[in-house]
């Protein structure tokens, strides 16, 4: 009972074999090797394994692989550009945005979501859209800071 | 996970014969937020997975004949950030609005989260207050079920093994009406609801009286519960403080929840009377700015 | 003091593969041929194991092993003391105690077999509470615990199911109570509560074809990982390797061997790499969350309001198993801050460690101090009011001073709880009317001392003039590794980018780790020393290369420069003409501190909030935290450390419990088990109380684990101060405060 | 998870007990069960369905009556099953006492202490403590039903 899909992933097309019961998440670390993507409640609660479909924010655990099929998925590891870090990227290190970091791909990518929405937040509409990313370690104070830090950077890459 | 065969059709013809051929043996996944979760932890074992996520026609919201016509995939993010349903059903953007997380409402359906049948859930609560109908299709032929009477018990509903649903019709509010959901999450701001109380309330405008009202909670019944008992009490009636005590004691009386860690059935019961009275009264406050 | 590198608030040295995605975690490990092992785990609290029948799995499609008690060593082991199976032989003792494991292609294929495993149990009495357990008629969880290996003799009880007492004394006890006036005495309860981290515990094991076995695994401390694994799997330590991966946040919890064992066993049978990770319904059922504590105190008072005595009895729930304690006594460390921040003269502790057929409890930041300073600090406000004093006041007039012992530690000096709580009470609304009703303020202080241990480094110049810093102990989170580079960039006054500081564990035979907030005192004193011996290597090699002698060359501007003549030479042309002529210059060190400096880091928080007398629900509309520092190494760093603690002690205050029922978790996944979320934070002051006098390098002190502990205690203060309600247990739940309102005002009509 | 149900049954005691002490009365009273077959004296083997929503439980194992006082009017009967599809069981200890109101009353007392083991456990705890509750109070139901409808003598 496989299947073949074909993705495109952080802007590279790929076509790959999976049984109907994989999940996006392991379709992308474990088929493609791109384990930026984390996993951590597997219930679509904790947001480290989010990724952009077709620009949104979704549970990469919550997805069968088979939903990515004739879609663009962006994970964390497609948001450098050249060794030039999203600006996001960039503000989470220079704000402090994170410790451990196991939450931290969701974070940015999630984050990433936002600026392209709304390119000037207020600290409630952060607080909003980043509701879904649980992290343990900062107390979400100096992730607020990180995208608030962020949109005063110019936009990263392209 | 447990291995399934995967279907995609992009008719709803096949989807209906599919269902018809496998019935029980199959399930309809269209976001799969609350689906893959039970499929992962292999709580439910379908041999046939019938995905609707290329089916065209079902994911869009059209105004008509004073309703709303929801197709059943149009996403929880689309129903909070539809321009039309901001516009006349304000509510419903508003409690689809505080749904789960954003990463949920980019996938949840309106479908899916009726068909799921999950009574914690906000949703089915705010379109049962809105006499909102559900449209539902087999290979047989179509019918149509108000919601107050499509859901039958904890996660099941009066869907037939071989049915779909495929829209929702709700009506436009009349004029003079004000309703509110109110989520009440005493723990984390991301949460199912301890008790979740959609109120409408339609007031005669110059005596300021309430015409007719609905009240429905949810996650305090095996479905969502519409208290018809203490919506009589309110009609012909005035806001008043005696009254909406009095409409809160009915609705207690008639919830039967259950203990979780969102509190014990008891404090759920006494929570469904304060945020019952608390919902009516910014109803009734919402109807009477809505009145010229 | 000025510094060049010390006191910038630096980003992370990790930070660019943080928010990449390039750096890995133990699950991030891929493997060529790699198999994936899942475990069974026990339906029952407390059973004989009659048979196991693994036929049918073992046939299954892409099944290659099946493994049970039978097929391991007949051996036990624990971070200290060595008491739990690997997977559960004869017997289980809690629901979720691994049974069985089956490796298979891929997880899915391992899920599958699991279901076809049939185990035959017979039922067992078993006990859940702690003092139920302690009680004569209580079924004995482990009859022979005094045999098991590093059981702690010395602290041995003939109470049944207690495997520690511990008992802390200062003073005479029964002479304190004779000069009390009034004698009080209370009793708290803390609940189970999981560390939270977001990683799941992984393990790969991969074993060479010459025998070697390399290790994967979401542990802090591997070289004292290597000696456990290699103990438990009978391979000597030096066959071993722990490769150090990223680790998705620790708080206590990654100090075991988790799943690594089983990964190997699977390994040498099948001849595959093997992967396990945790599901999170895995570690909410099976982890190691932090102990159900109850706590009770008995507290002498003078009638001028002197606290002369303090007894008490401190009992925390171990469950099935004590193998995840890690300090020698195998107890917890905590319970000897049940005197406060207070001079007390007579002081009695006793520490009870009783096992219950629950899921076993282990380290959770500041380890004991919580549920201790819960009770403590709730209990002062009690005593306050009913002596009729100021509940501020009352504090002063006991705090520490200098010279003050504290059980457990030092004689004190340098004591600033004053300064430190007086911070706090000036930044909060403490001193302004009361605003509105049902809103109140609490306040809570709590002191922690710096924890001890052995840590491990070595320094290398390299060829290219870069210093290699190399140390045994993992990124954790805490930014351990970005404070190293600062105090060797500093001491060796070379820019960041001129030191590197990487991880490795096979060269150094034992380490503490990271823990009890003790990588910047007794990791960055190691590499603070490592790094001045490394300038004097560097000198006399950069001497002898320009022909003079060592104390005719200074280090400036990077360079070795002969101060009478022009030469100098550059650190990677020092690097190639060091040492025995092509090695580079190295500094190997270990440094073992078993006593901690006569110092401790005081921390008081003053809370804010709100009840909504119709439901319950708190809100919290400020905090202040007020912290007893030294210099601050990295204030980025040093905030996050205040800040994520702090959310954590909001948790423990008013959200999160494991809940458990007949021993069987309740709340399983994250949906449940409620995490605050970026919308449940509270609005934060934070207050430096700063004078350079601590014990680590640049007079630093240590901060990890003080912002989480006064939380709880100063959220029930103030709820107390709004509403007039006590609580003795937390958390603080709408539920818990609606009904007692309902009590109250029933009682008062 | 503890239960108790109470019912007032218009029948005496002696009627009520031949009635309960007769396997095949109580699988026909009890909602789900599908098969109930004696293995010996005291100990049946059954299947026993239960569905929550989409998730269908399928329970096999046995019942054995351990106590069966008559001078008390109290059975006690354990259940112990197994659902292998979805990895996880049932182990229930059911007691029932009469308490003679009258020559033509019975009060039946059903007592239930049962554990929702493995998977089915795990999740939907208090859902299951919702449907058990449901089911113990349908079984008081039916039996006194049975016992009072005129087809039974």
């Amino acid at each position: 009972m496989t299947h073949t899909i074909r993705l495109n992933v952080n802007g590279k097309e790929h076509t790959v074999e999976v049984p109907s019961r994989r999940l996006l998440i392991d379709c992308l670390r474990y088929d493609l090797g791109l384990t930026g993507t984390k996993e951590g409640c597997s219930v679509g609660v904790c947001g480290a394994c989010t990724v952009l479909m077709d620009g949104k924010p979704i549970s990469s655990c919550l997805a069968l692989a088979l939903f990515a099929d004739g879609k663009e998925i962006v994970t964390v590891e497609g948001l450098a550009r050249e060794d030039r870090l999203d600006r996001v990227q960039q503000a989470f290190i220079d704000y402090g945005g994170f410790q451990c970091g196991i939450c931290t791909p969701g974070m940015v990518v999630t984050a990433k979501a936002l600026l392209d929405e709304n390119p000037d937040p207020t600290v409630d509409e952060i607080k909003e859209w980043m509701m879904g990313n649980l992290c343990r370690c900062t107390g979400y104070y100096k992730i607020i800071e990180s995208i608030q830090g962020a949109t005063a950077l110019e936009p990263g890459g392209e | 996970m447990r291995a399934f065969e995967y279907r995609e059709p992009d008719n709803l013809e096949e989807v209906l014969s599919l269902l018809h051929d496998h019935g029980e043996d199959a399930k309809i996944i269209a976001g799969g937020t609350a689906l893959v979760i039970m499929l992962n932890q292999r709580l439910i074992m379908p041999s046939y997975l019938i995905s609707l996520r290329k089916l065209a026609g079902l994911n869009s919201v059209d105004s008509a004949d004073g309703a709303l016509q929801l197709g059943a995939l149009v996403t929880h993010r689309e129903m909070e950030t539809s321009p039309v349903i901001r516009d006349q059903i304000p509510v419903l953007a508003e409690t689809f609005r505080q749904v789960a997380t954003l990463r949920i409402r980019n996938m949840a359906t309106v479908g899916g989260t009726l068909a799921h049948a999950d009574p914690s859930q906000d949703s089915p609560v705010t379109l049962m207050a809105l006499d909102a109908r559900v449209g539902l299709s087999s290979s047989g032929g179509s019918r149509e079920v108000p919601l107050d009477e499509f859901f039958t018990d904890y996660y099941e509903t009066v869907l037939q093994p071989d049915e779909l649903l495929t829209h929702v019709q709700v009506p436009l509010p009349k004029p003079h009406t004000g309703s509110i959901y109110l989520k009440f999450l005493p723990k984390t701001e991301d949460d199912y609801a301890t008790v979740g109380v959609a109120a409408s309330v339609e007031i005669e405008p110059s005596s300021q009286l309430c015409r007719e009202c609905r009240i429905v909670l949810g996650g305090v019944a095996p479905t969502p519960l519409r208290v018809k008992e203490a919506e009589a009490l309110l009609s012909g009636q005035k806001l008043a403080p005696e009254l909406l005590h009095k409409a809160a004691s009915v609705v207690q009386e008639h919830t039967d929840p259950i203990s979780d860690s969102r509190g014990a059935a008891d404090y759920k019961r006494e929570m469904a009377g304060v945020c019952v009275r608390r919902a009516l009264e910014q109803a009734w406050q919402r109807a009477l700015t809505e009145s010229p | 003091m000025s510094y060049g590198k010390i006191g910038q608030p630096l980003g992370r040295i990790e930070g660019p593969a943080k928010v990449t995605g390039e750096a890995k975690y133990t699950a991030d490990v891929l493997l060529p041929g790699m198999i994936w092992g899942k475990v069974l785990r026990s339906p029952l609290p407390h059973a004989k194991i009659v048979s196991i029948d693994t036929q049918e799995a073992e046939q299954m499609p892409g099944i290659l092993a099946v493994l049970t008690a039978k097929d391991l060593p007949d051996l036990l082991t624990g971070r200290l003391v060595y008491d739990m199976p690997v997977l559960a032989i004869d017997r289980v003792r809690f629901i979720g105690e691994k049974v069985a494991v089956v490796a298979a292609e891929d997880p899915d294929m391992a899920e599958d077999a699991l279901a076809s495993i049939d185990v035959e149990y017979e039922e067992m009495p078993a006990v859940f509470d702690a003092h139920e357990a302690m009680k004569s008629e209580a079924p004995l969880l482990h009859p022979d615990y005094r045999s098991y290996a590093h059981a702690p003799q010395k602290f041995f009880s003939d109470i049944p199911n207690v495997h520690s007492h511990v008992t802390w004394k200062l003073g005479d006890i029964d002479k304190g109570f004779a000069l009390a006036k009034r004698v009080f005495e209370h009793t708290f309860n803390t609940p189970a509560v999981h560390q939270g981290y977001i990683e799941p515990h992984a393990s790969v094991v991969a074993i060479d074809p010459d025998g070697r076995v390399n290790v994967w695994i979401s542990n802090k401390m591997p070289v004292r990982a290597r000696e456990l694994l290699a103990d438990v799997i009978e391979i000597p330590e030096e066959r071993i390797v722990v490769h150090l991966a990223q680790i998705g946040a620790d708080f206590g919890g990654k100090g075991s061997l988790m799943d690594a064992p089983l990964c190997y066993h699977l390994a040498k049978r099948t001849g595959r790499p093997v992967k396990m990770v945790m599901t999170y319904t895995e570690e909410l059922m099976a982890g190691n969350p932090r102990h159900p504590t109850s706590i009770f105190l008995r507290t002498g008072v003078t009638e001028e309001g002197q606290i002369v005595a303090r007894q008490a009895k401190v009992v925390f729930n171990s469950g099935a198993y004590a193998a995840f304690k890690p300090v020698p006594f195998v107890n917890i460390p905590g319970a000897k801050d049940a005197a406060g921040v207070y001079g007390t003269p007579h002081i009695r502790i006793d520490a009870y460690s009783v096992y219950a057929n629950c899921v076993p409890s282990g380290h959770f930041r500041a380890p004991g101090d919580l549920q201790v300073n819960f009770a403590v600090e709730s209990s002062m406000d009690m005593i306050a009011e009913d002596l009729g004093l100021d509940r501020l006041e009352f504090r002063k007039q006991n705090l520490l001073k200098d010279g003050d012992w504290v059980p457990g530690g030092p004689q004190l000096e340098e004591v600033r709880v004053a300064e430190t709580l007086a911070a706090a009470v000036k930044a909060s609304s403490w001193n302004q009317p009361k605003s509105q009703p049902n809103r109140g303020l609490g306040l809570a202080v709590s002191h922690r001392l710096i924890g001890t241990g052995e840590a491990n480094t070595q320094l290398t110049l390299e060829e290219d003039g870069t210093i290699q810093v190399l140390t045994p102990v993992p990124e954790v989170g805490t930014g351990a590794h970005t404070i190293l580079q600062q105090i060797v960039a500093e001491t060796l006054f070379l820019s960041l980018d001129q030191v590197r500081v990487e991880t490795a564990s096979e060269i150094f035979k034992t380490d503490s780790g990271s823990g009890a907030s003790r990588v910047t005192y007794v990791g960055g004193q190691v590499v603070q020393q490592a790094a001045g011996e490394l300038m004097k290597l560097i000198l006399a090699a950069g001497a002898k290369g320009l022909g003079c002698a060592e104390n005719e060359v200074v280090f400036e501007g990077g360079r070795v420069v002969h101060s009478e003549s022009d030469g100098s030479l550059s650190l990677a042309e020092v690097a190639k003409m060091g040492g025995d002529g092509k090695s580079a210059l190295r500094v190997k060190k270990s440094l073992n501190l078993s006593e901690g400096p006569p110092m401790t880091t005081f921390t008081a928080q003053v809370v804010e909030l709100e009840v909504d007398p119709e439901t319950g629900q708190i809100r919290l509309l400020d905090v202040v935290t007020a912290h007893d520092v030294g210099t601050i190494i990295n204030p980025l760093g040093h905030q996050g450390q205040i800040e994520g603690g702090l959310l954590q002690g909001v948790g423990f205050g008013l959200i999160e419990e494991l809940r458990m029922e007949d021993g069987q978790v309740s709340t399983l996944n994250l949906g449940d088990y409620k995490l605050p979320n970026i919308r449940d934070i509270p609005p934060l002051t934070t207050v430096l109380v700063e004078e350079e006098l601590g014990p680590a390098p640049f007079h630093g002190k240590a901060i990890g684990e003080s912002s989480i502990t006064p939380t709880g205690a100063a959220i029930a203060n103030a709820v107390y101060d709004a509403v007039g309600v006590r609580f003795h247990d937390l958390p603080i739940t709408a539920e818990k405060v609606y009904w007692a309102l309902q009590q109250h005002s029933g009682g008062e009509g | 998870m503890k239960f108790e149900q109470t019912c007032t049954i218009a029948a005496g005691p002696l009627k009520v007990w031949n009635f309960l002490i007769d396997m095949e009365n109580v699988s026909r009273c009890l909602p789900g069960v599908e098969s109930m077959t004696l293995v010996d004296e005291d100990t049946y083997e059954g299947i026993f369905k239960i569905r929550v929503g989409p998730i269908a439980l399928k329970f096999k194992g046995t019942l054995r009556v351990e106590e069966r006082d008559r001078d008390n009017w109290h059975v006690g009967m354990r259940v112990e099953a197994k659902d292998r599809r979805l990895g996880g069981g049932v182990r229930a200890y059911l007691e029932v006492d009469l308490v003679e109101k009258g020559s033509d009353e019975t009060q039946l007392n059903v007592k239930l202490e049962s554990h929702v083991l493995g998977k089915i456990g795990e999740f939907g705890q208090p859902v299951m403590r919702k449907k058990t509750d449901a089911l113990l109070q349908e079984f008081a139901r039916q039996v006194s039903q049975e016992l009072t409808s005129p087809d039974y003598a």
